[in-house]
């Protein structure tokens, strides 16, 4: 009886948390929408993806703002990781892959699916957190330290501080300040997915895209990576694919829907939800298909 | 920072071309065996017809009348390996069985590395072990048992192939799904029926691959067929008499002095090459046999 | 791969069908009705990540035709947490009839409803004198 | 408990059967390793053994040239398999592409590994023979019997480091890269360190094996009577250490542990006899440990990283 006890309570708390927040970032969405309308960071034009002969991205064209949290949403198999993975070239790492169209990097214009353009640099730029928390089994410090180290930064004292940052930018620091060389592993899944987004944020990207990043992870640590989330992008455009629909209207700004690699409808958050254009978004929402 | 990530870059490319050399050097090593073994042992048919090698029924090319005959040498190589199978199948078949469907997993922890420790032994304390324990002991038993005989090495050789035909074919049988098995207890089977009526069935390709990848290496043996068989290249199908395998004239050509390009030299690539033949055609059977497991589950 | 569901007894349906083979739901019905009337249908939804959804949009979209089904749904949801999204989205759309609802379930057979209800009540009041004292302060 | 499939007569005969198999099995080893080491008692507890050349006298015979050479063709033949299997090793998992030219390349190296991992070692002896003794003509010795030896465990090292480097999930790789690393960073810091013991485990192994193999090296040529040893690479003045006696240190003739084993068991007298068994013991008690070894550390490291 005590154990369901401190369930229900555990159950309790959290929502007294977590909620209240949500309910207060959707009415603050609805205030202050997009302050510049022509503000975009990437511009996805007509873009085609190919795994060798299936074509698993179908004439997508996406404009995704910046420092606002897009998310992606449809049904599995649809396609959302795949158009994630396109903006940091993810793709590249297996053989039979294929882009057509481009996607415009702003400011700086260039075309992130340019066969010639410089994957390091635009990884250095589009961070990625994944679906299962995936720290290297080194230390705390290492994980966030070696995406410095890989981008050449050898002075030590910049390494330090930049880790604290990025930790403490994470919402980790005061739990692992004490153990910073502890092996990455002994942090619970929360912990170990925060860890990651540490490690992205730490070499200061413009995007971090969040691939189901709480799909693996129990409702308290969830609440805690999308509070997360929402505090990062005052700095960062964030591109989060979900399966958790209302994850999506919770966190995002910004949402698209697809299906069958089409996208299908994308609009403000708010808009998706309340008042779809597209059919097939209504029926995707009531749950008439998944 | 353009400098560092150029840099970088290179170094890429650089640790690609060096490491697809090295994949490209294992390629070499076979082409190496083949160019080798192919243009000794063409060179060698140059000197004595092909006929003479497969029709001649004696192998004396270190004596004054030479004769190439190769098939003392092939009977010899598989007796030995054919009692080594006929030890080694039963055996292996009966610890396979009893590990994989028997046998608790602190019985298995402890007897798989023991089994597979079988294949780590020198080769030459199996040939000393052969030639002075094993052979004396069966020589109280079999009359007429040589001194050096094609029994006792094969006996030997069969509990070294052990690795093969009760480690891999208990492999394969531990591959067959649980619900298959499960199946068949629930209509009242035995384990014992189960094991040899279904799972061994079901296994069967792993299991045969296992005793052909055993029987090649019997026929590939060196040491121990060195040893305790005996030098005599001797058409016999009697396990008593001394014998002389492919591997054992190799062995034996080459302790002596051997002047490059002679018909000594020679003919142990020709020998060689026709022991590459066999080896590579029971290697691919097995290959095949294995692959053919992947497709069933 | 993508599953497709009768809307109206929600069980797993081919995409193609007109007719759901089980409760002879005409789908072209369902067609016609408007996304309110959508969300509506799908309170009834078995995943419950889909109810609690359904619910939270009511609730941000203020649907008042919502209310009587939600009034319904009290009574048989099993789900505390879909109970809860129930209680934060009646407090959302706070008219007359969403008050009588959660008034309602201040008398759940969940205590821990009733319980979170008082919980809110209470912090609401807390934050309603909080700003009264500053208002003092100043 | 009344039902006959629980106890019936074959389940309880055939486990008995099958343990008395096993038995055999490890009386077989038993008796095999208490032979030898009985055998070969006399010699083994007489230190003189391990420093003494071969000689014509069996009780004055020792094994200090061959343990010498063993250990200087085994760090040969580790060198150089090393050298060539783990890259490829790393090639054929982290860079192949399986396309074009280069997919059929991976295909061949992939088959061709497969097959010269059942080539009986005696044709490797015959390689060794044709290519480096009288083709590139580094004579018989220590080099070519490492360069031999290595071929030979060029298999196991492959093998071993593609299921060791295989066992890394895919997220640790991409997490690596989607911070900017490059693959070679990738392999670097994270492919190598965290395969790392998968890859020792299999240097072992192959190690064990390599040690006990006699036909190539008899078929290259090596000698079993050799009374001196190497010349030593080091010089008692700066930079003790000589580029060109390092050279005539590979080029020396040697004679290995196996090698002269064999050497002694063919001889008639049955005092080599005694000889040849105490240096078997001694080659055995080496691969006992490199096995056990192996094992330990093979367990240590699927404790070590679960992923």
């Amino acid at each position: 009886m005590v154990m369901v006890g401190t369930i229900i309570n555990n159950i309790k708390s959290l929502f007294l948390k977590t909620t209240n927040k949500s309910t207060e970032t959707v009415k603050l969405n609805t205030k202050n929408d997009v302050k510049k309308e022509g503000d975009i960071k990437l511009e996805v034009k007509d873009l085609n993806f190919y795994y060798g002969d299936f074509r698993a991205l179908k004439n997508i064209n996406l404009k995704i703002p910046t420092r606002k949290i897009t998310a992606l949403i449809g049904p599995s198999g649809c396609g959302k990781t795949t158009l994630l993975r396109c903006f940091n070239r993810m793709h590249d790492l297996y053989p039979g892959s294929r882009y057509e169209g481009s996607i415009i990097f702003y400011p700086d214009g260039i075309n992130i699916l340019a066969p010639n353009i410089d994957l390091l640099n635009l990884r250095r730029k589009v961070g990625m957190v994944f679906q299962r928390p995936n720290p290297f089994p080194k230390s705390i410090f290492e994980n966030v330290a070696y995406g410095l180290r890989v981008n050449g930064i050898r002075d030590k004292k910049l390494i330090q501080e930049k880790v604290e940052w990025a930790l403490k930018s994470a919402a980790l620091w005061d739990e692992v300040k004490d153990r910073l060389n502890a092996n990455a592993y002994s942090l619970s899944g929360g912990q170990q997915q925060r860890l990651c987004i540490a490690r992205a944020i730490a070499i200061e990207p413009d995007i971090v895209l969040f691939d189901e990043p709480t799909s693996a992870l129990d409702p308290i640590s969830t609440a805690k990576i999308e509070e997360l989330i929402i505090t990062l992008k005052e700095k960062l455009t964030i591109i989060i694919v979900t399966h958790n629909m209302q994850q999506a209207a919770r966190v995002s700004d910004y949402t698209g829907f697809m299906y069958l690699g089409e996208l299908i409808e994308f609009d403000k958050t708010q808009k998706i939800f309340t008042v779809p254009s597209q059919k097939l978004t209504e029926d995707y929402i009531t749950g008439r298909f998944g | 920072m353009f400098s560092f990530i150029a840099y970088k870059k290179l170094l890429d490319k650089c640790v690609l071309a060096v490491f697809f050399t090295a994949g490209f050097i294992t390629i070499f090593i076979t082409v190496g065996i083949v160019y080798v073994l192919l243009s000794d042992a063409i060179r060698f048919f140059q000197e004595v017809p092909i006929e003479r090698f497969l029709t001649e029924k004696e192998w004396t090319p270190v004596f004054a009348t030479k004769k190439f005959g190769i098939w003392p040498l092939i009977t010899g190589t598989f007796l030995i390996a054919a009692i080594a199978v006929l030890v080694s199948v039963p055996l292996g078949l009966v610890i396979a069985i009893y590990l994989s469907e028997y046998a608790s997993v602190r019985v298995k922890e402890i007897a798989k590395p023991i089994i597979e420790f079988l294949e780590a032994v020198p080769t030459v304390v199996y040939g000393y072990f052969t030639l002075l324990f094993v052979t004396p002991i069966l020589q109280k038993i079999v009359p007429g048992l040589e001194a050096f005989n094609s029994l006792a090495p094969g006996i030997v050789l069969g509990f070294m192939i052990l690795p093969y035909t009760a480690s891999m074919a208990e492999d394969a049988m531990k591959g067959v799904p649980q619900r298959i098995r499960e199946a068949s207890y629930a209509l009242g089977a035995t384990r014992l029926r189960t094991a040899i009526t279904i799972v061994l069935p079901a296994a069967i390709s792993g299991v045969v691959a296992g005793f052909i990848l055993g029987a090649s290496r019997a026929i590939g043996e060196t040491m121990v067929v060195a040893i305790a068989a005996g030098m005599y290249p001797n058409l016999t199908l009697d396990p008593r008499e001394p014998i002389q395998t492919m591997t054992g004239y190799i062995v034996q050509v080459a302790l002596g002095d051997l002047p490059y390009g002679s018909i000594e030299y020679l003919s142990i690539f020709a020998v060689g090459f026709a022991l590459f033949i066999i080896a590579f055609i029971f290697n691919s059977i097995a290959l095949w046999l294995r692959s053919r497991i992947r497709e069933a589950y | 791969m993508i599953h497709f569901f009768c809307p109206s007894c929600w069980r797993e349906i081919s995409e193609s069908v007109v007719m759901c083979p089980y409760c002879n739901y005409d789908l072209r019905d369902f067609n016609c009705l408007s996304y309110d009337d959508k969300l509506i249908l799908s309170l009834k939804h078995p995943i419950k990540e889909i109810r609690r959804l359904i619910i939270f949009l009511i609730g941000l979209k203020k649907l008042k035709k919502a209310l009587p089904e939600l009034e319904k749904m009290i009574e048989y949801e099993e789900d505390p947490i879909v109970l809860i999204e129930i209680v934060k989205t009646l407090q959302q759309i706070n008219d007359k009839y969403a008050k009588a609802i959660l008034n309602k379930m201040r008398f759940h057979r969940f205590s821990i409803i009733s319980r979170y209800i008082e919980q809110i009540e209470y912090s609401q009041i807390k934050e309603f004198y909080g700003k009264a004292t500053n208002f003092n302060n100043k | 408990m009344g039902r006959k499939t629980i106890s019936s007569k074959p389940d309880i005969i055939f486990p008995i059967i099958g343990f008395i198999a096993f038995l055999l099995v490890v009386s077989f080893m038993i008796t095999l390793i208490v032979d030898i080491a009985i055998d070969g008692y006399e010699r083994l507890i007489d230190p003189s053994f391990y420093t003494s050349y071969p000689s014509r006298f069996p009780e004055k015979a020792g094994i200090l040239s061959g343990w010498v050479g063993t250990t200087l063709v085994m760090a040969g033949a580790i060198f150089w398999s090393l050298l060539i299997g783990i890259p490829a090793g790393i090639y054929l998992e982290e860079y192949a592409t399986k396309r074009g030219i280069r997919g059929k390349i991976e295909t061949i190296i992939e088959l061709n590994i497969n097959n010269l991992a059942a080539v009986p070692a005696i044709i490797y002896g015959l390689l060794a023979l044709g290519i480096f003794v009288y083709r590139f003509k580094l004579g018989e010795s220590i080099l070519t019997a490492g360069l031999t030896l290595s071929i030979l465990m060029l298999p196991v090292i492959v093998v071993n480091t593609r299921e060791a480097i295989r066992r890394i999930p895919r997220d640790i790789r991409e997490g690596a890269y989607a911070v900017g690393a490059t693959k070679w960073d990738t392999i670097r810091d994270h492919i190598l360190p965290y395969s790392l013991g998968g890859i020792l485990t299999g240097l072992i192994i192959a190690a064990s094996r390599a040690i006990g193999e006699t036909a190539p090296l008899v078929t290259i040529g090596a000698l079993t009577f050799i009374a001196f040893l190497p010349p030593s690479p080091f010089t008692s003045e700066f930079p003790f250490f000589s580029l060109e006696k390092a050279w005539d240190v590979l080029m020396s003739p040697f004679t290995v542990l196996p090698i002269q084993i064999f050497n002694w068991v063919s001889r008639p007298q049955a005092a080599f006899q005694i000889n040849a068994a105490a240096a078997g013991f001694v080659l055995l008690v080496l691969t006992v440990i490199m096995n056990a070894l192996a094992y330990y550390l093979r367990q240590r490291v699927r404790r070590k990283y679960i992923w």
